[in-house]
């Protein structure tokens, strides 16, 4: 395995000592975290969203609206920070950092290229999916601290939402690591790469094709996770006016803003590597077997690639969030318990005969 | 109609049972001390500022009671003190989505104390007018009724293709909301040339629109498992309570006011259908409002090829002293029976007007069918019942 | 109709709509027979009139001449009556498409009426409703609470004698004052 | 499903063939001819009568007026003794756009203009005076043709 030190060394042909190299690390993580949140907010929420509904979008704010986003991170932060005065101070505030440290702990084992990745576990796909139960924590804190009824109870319904739609995303990613025999995220992709579907390996062998049922499982249990439309109860408008981000303003409400659409693209990029091949391209294309023969332009590419992929799965995920109207919380949990769950260990069992018959 | 025909038989019964279970369930569960919600008049379910007193027990609303009242602006001790014609710039602020629709019925009691008939070119435009502020009305409340679930789409369709029709009615009459065109006798203006020509296009831009919405928001499965068997209103009680429109069609009551009550308008010259349901849940009312937009536009493509020539008002002197006397007219608004009591004392204005607005009745049945209802239901029964807060305050 | 209700009714007027005053004390044995045996469920409204013409006009007399004289007689309107305050309620059948208005007065000393809101449950808001705006109590009314005033208005004002405010405090702008030609008019027609 | 497929439907109906959406300060979209947006005064004809003073339900016309001896119409004749006026004011605050006023006027001396640009940041300003409604008059269109099968009316 190259680390990234020997990437840099290469690439940059610098020699970038430890100090450097963990410098280099956290900064790509926050642009690996904070530039796809950017895109998906301009291009989904403002532009898609509008052009869905038969109008144009922000236009004023720069050339096309392209500089809104900036306008509305201004405007957030010149806002007025309220603290309500019977909150629980300490914890309010600690809320919507936690929620955005799990987005950036979730970024940490995301593979972008050969060499370029941040951290390489073994447990890879565990340790994503641990994290990913962290922000739970956040937003009950918010719920609970910000002493608001509408909070208290968009609070409680996230708790119940998020904890029951972590089962069928757990269970749907087992079929994927029963396919590709490892929790390694680079080994995944690497599987899907050179693997081949009887005996064709023009394709590679996506898990998308293969693990169909896991990727809709997968994609409803994110879409739950980042309490989207259909499952967007903690955050109804029309009933708790905005969940636990109600007594929100200011930066901190930016942070949580941040941190939705953030989980948003990270879960995207994390589908794309478990379904769609990550960064890489089919290497039969290339002829490349191992992963050590990669060329190392791809170190370049493979993050571009990452991108098309996480726009491609970010589109589903907005397409259903402004289509559907809401489910509530009993008919949302029955349908995890009842239907999720099942399926995906029906799913699970179909793989591993699959696994054991080929 | 995909959905029609699938069996709707016993479904009532089911649902109805379902709602009274709730009751049951209620008070067997053990005693935790509920927390009394308050769906402040600021809340964003309601239009405009209704406020509803909830107590809960857990999601579920044990006691709920709308209080009204923030928007009162007291109509019928304004309308004592004005003239007929100010009054009807009075009148058309009640239900102001579909204001044309509550001039008309004031009008026409008006010209039955004064037993003065509008000529047939006039009565024919009324209830064109009336119909297309019909529309105006049912269909912000389709776009509305995604935003009450959840979904942000269909609210932007309807704006837009609403946007058609106010610029219809602000062409004819002038005002997009509040047009003040309807005068004792008569009209007050004719048509601009070219209307009839651009209504007929925007009817058919509105049946796509209904298509559309069909589509988005009726055969979406979450929607109607948001809405089927939720906040059933059985036959009797909607008739105790006074339910009228779209409410009272859907608990299986075949009472429409164009049809059974003769008025001087010209609903009798366009043959449309009324409809019903039985299941008397919100999906029913919603859908009926559906079908009966449908039908609006089809009442005004008839009566647009078929508009008399003639005068548009009727001899009526300058200054109006309406007789002694009292009368009463009650019209199908898009909210329900919308009716006015006139008492006049041959003075210029008014002796006391009785003004019945239809979402006074239709949310006084709230306390009964908030009852056992989870908290997001709260908001689906009362989207459903489809109320304004001008309408119910006065 | 009148065979089922028999001699609870005073008074009747039928012009194009039917309209039928019953006796004070038959008010809620009357509305029960209508339900019951003439088939009449739905409940329309229930609101009051009160005859008395209003002292104060439209406020729109002149402040400089006397205050004009008006009458102050007590005139009820169709089906008679003889108190100065009168309940009114609609009911309709649902299958003849049929409706009523029916009309009892109140007496003026003590105005109070039983309450029909366990024959009619939609009658329960708007006996709220009447009793705030015209002070007419409900015997046997669950809530009598204040419909849309606040809790500690006093005074009823749809009762013709209750000022309109609005009116009051600002002087008319329709009172023509064109001052006359400085000096008398020379005879000039005005035009 | 089928919801999906309509705002797919739509996104690709949006870029293709345009929003409905009109860019406010950029573009302006003409309101009808009839539209109700401020009320113009011909002073020449106004005799201040009172009477849309008087049948204004908000009360928000406010006229002064004085008589005044005007030249003879004819040579020889006497001279007329005519009303002036010194203040017609519209408070655009209290209006509510009814257009009884327009009615009334036996005299054709107000008229709707379709204008409805002339917001103040203070709400003093509403109150328009007599030059004011003067300079609306140039704005108000000519009346529209009445549709076919409308008999032709006086006014």
């Amino acid at each position: 395995m190259i680390s990234a030190v020997q990437l840099s060394a290469e690439v940059l042909a610098v020699e970038v000592p430890y100090w450097g190299q963990s410098l280099l690390r956290v900064l790509g993580g926050i642009v690996a975290v904070l530039l796809p949140a950017g895109t998906i907010v301009y291009v989904f929420l403002f532009k898609m969203m509008s052009f869905m509904q038969s109008r144009l979008g922000p236009m004023e704010a720069g050339p096309y609206g392209s500089l809104q986003l900036v306008a509305e991170v201004g405007k957030w932060l010149q806002k007025e920070d309220i603290l309500p005065t019977r909150a629980d101070a300490r914890v309010f505030k600690m809320a919507p950092i936690v929620v955005l440290v799990s987005t950036f702990l979730l970024v940490a084992v995301v593979p972008f290229g050969p060499d370029a990745w941040f951290t390489n576990f073994e447990a890879g796909v565990f340790y994503a999916l641990a994290v990913s139960s962290l922000s739970v924590l956040g937003i009950l804190m918010a719920g609970w601290a910000s002493a608001n009824k509408y909070s208290l109870l968009g609070g409680l319904r996230a708790a119940g939402q998020l904890i029951a739609y972590e089962l069928p995303m757990v269970l749907a990613v087992i079929g994927v690591i029963i396919q590709a025999e490892t929790m390694n995220l680079q080994q995944i992709v690497l599987a899907q790469n050179t693997g081949s579907i009887f005996g064709f390996d023009g394709l590679g062998n996506p898990y998308v094709l293969t693990q169909f049922v896991g990727f809709i499982i997968f994609m409803i249990a994110v879409q739950a996770e980042l309490t989207q439309a259909p499952f967007d109860m903690p955050i109804a408008e029309s009933e708790l006016v905005s969940g636990y981000m109600t007594e929100y303003s200011g930066f901190r409400f930016l942070i949580f803003f941040i941190g939705e659409f953030a989980t948003a693209g990270v879960f995207a990029l994390i589908a794309s590597v478990l379904f769609l091949g990550g960064w890489g391209i089919p290497f039969a294309w290339f002829g490349w077997t191992d992963i050590d023969v990669v060329a190392n332009w791809m170190n370049l590419v493979g993050p571009v690639i990452m991108i098309t992929k996480m726009m491609l799965v970010a589109f589903i995920i907005m397409w259903v969030r402004f289509s559907y109207p809401r489910f509530r919380e009993d008919q949302l949990q029955r349908f995890a318990w009842k239907v999720l769950i099942p399926l995906s260990l029906a799913n699970i069992a179909a793989t591993s005969i699959f696994k054991v018959v080929m | 109609m995909s959905i029609t025909d699938r069996v709707l038989g016993d479904r009532q019964r089911l649902a109805y049972i379902a709602s009274q279970a709730a009751d049951a369930r209620l008070n067997v569960e053990l005693e935790t001390e509920g927390m009394t919600l308050n769906i402040g008049p600021q809340h964003p379910a309601t239009h405009g500022t209704l406020r509803i007193i909830a107590r809960l027990d857990g999601e579920q609303v044990v006691w709920a009671e709308p209080s009204c009242g923030y928007m009162h602006r007291g109509y019928e001790k304004l309308a004592e003190v004005r003239t007929y014609p100010q009054v009807t710039t009075l009148v058309n602020r009640i239900d102001w989505l579909g204001s044309f629709a509550n001039e008309v019925p004031f009008i026409l009691a008006a010209e039955k104390l004064m037993d003065v008939e509008a000529p047939a070119r006039a009565q024919h435009i009324r209830t064109i007018l009336f119909e297309l502020s019909r529309i105006a009305n049912v269909s912000l409340f389709l776009g509305d009724l995604g935003v009450q679930m959840g979904a942000i789409t269909p609210v932007f369709f309807a704006f837009r293709d609403r946007e058609y029709v106010l610029n219809l009615i602000e062409g004819a009459t002038g005002g997009r909301f509040h047009p003040n065109f309807d005068r004792i006798g008569g009209l007050k203006d004719d048509l601009p040339k070219g209307w009839i020509a651009e209504t007929k296009a925007v009817m058919k831009k509105l049946r796509t629109f209904c298509d559309q919405i069909e589509d988005l928001l009726f055969g979406n499965e979450i929607f109607q498992s948001r809405t089927r068997g939720i906040g059933v209103i059985p036959r009797d009680v909607a008739l105790q309570y006074g339910l009228s429109g779209a409410n009272l069609r859907a608990s299986g009551v075949d009472w429409d006011l164009r049809r059974d009550h003769p008025l001087p308008m010209a609903w009798n010259k366009a043959d449309w259908k009324v409809w019903t349901h039985p299941d008397g849940d919100s999906f029913a009312r919603c859908w009926i409002r559906l079908q009966e937009t449908r039908e609006a536009t089809k009442i005004v493509d008839q009566l647009i090829d078929t508009i008399p020539s003639g005068p548009i008002m009727a001899k009526v002197p300058k200054i109006i002293k309406v007789p002694e006397g009292e009368a009463w007219v009650s019209t199908e608004n898009p909210l329900g029976e919308m009716g006015y009591y006139v008492v006049s004392r041959g003075e210029l204005g008014p002796f006391r007007v009785k003004i019945r607005s239809a979402s006074f009745n239709n949310i006084s049945i709230a306390p009964w069918v908030l009852r056992g209802v989870y908290v997001p239901d709260i908001v689906t029964v009362l989207a459903s019942l489809y109320f304004i807060l001008g309408d119910i305050d006065r | 109709m009148k065979a089922a209700l028999g001699d609870r009714v005073v008074d009747s007027f039928h012009k194009d709509d039917l309209w039928l005053r019953v006796r004070t004390d038959a008010w809620k044995s009357s509305m029960r027979t209508l339900r019951d045996t003439l088939g009449f469920h739905y409940f329309s409204f229930l609101s009051a009139i009160d005859w008395m013409p209003s002292p104060y006009g439209r406020g729109e007399d002149d402040p400089t001449e006397p205050p004009p004289v008006r009458d102050t007689t007590i005139r009820p309107g169709y089906a008679g009556g003889d108190t100065r305050m009168q309940v009114f309620a609609r009911v309709g059948n649902p299958v003849s498409h049929v409706s009523v208005i029916v009309k009892v007065d109140v007496p003026d000393a003590q105005p109070t009426l039983d309450s029909i809101h366990d024959v009619y449950a939609g009658a329960n808001w708007h006996e709220r409703e009447t009793h705030e705006m015209f002070g007419i109590n409900f015997a046997g009314h669950p809530d009598l609470r204040n419909m849309y005033l606040p809790v500690d208005f006093e005074g009823h004002p749809l009762r013709k004698d209750y000022p309109l405010l609005a009116r009051m405090i600002k002087p008319w702008p329709g009172i023509v004052d064109v001052e006359p030609l400085p000096g008398g008019s020379e005879g000039g027609d005005d035009e | 499903m089928k919801g999906l497929g309509v705002t797919l439907g739509t996104l690709f109906e949006t870029v293709t063939k345009g929003a409905n959406t009109v860019q406010y300060p950029h573009e302006k979209e003409a309101p009808p001819t009839r539209a109700r947006g401020v009320i113009a005064l011909h002073e020449g004809n106004c005799t201040s009568c009172m009477l849309c003073a008087r049948s204004c339900p908000d009360w928000c016309i406010y006229i002064e007026g004085h008589k005044e001896l005007a030249p003879p119409r004819r040579e020889g004749g006497k001279p007329r003794q005519v009303n002036k006026l010194d203040r017609f004011d519209i408070d655009y605050a209290l209006c509510m756009y009814c257009g009884i006023c327009v009615e009334v006027c036996p005299f054709d001396a107000l008229f709707w203009s379709p204008e409805y640009e002339y917001s103040e940041p203070r709400i003093a300003d509403l109150l328009h005076d007599m030059s004011k409604l003067g300079e609306w008059m140039e704005t108000v269109p000519e009346a529209p043709e009445l549709e076919a099968g409308a008999d032709k009316k006086k006014k």
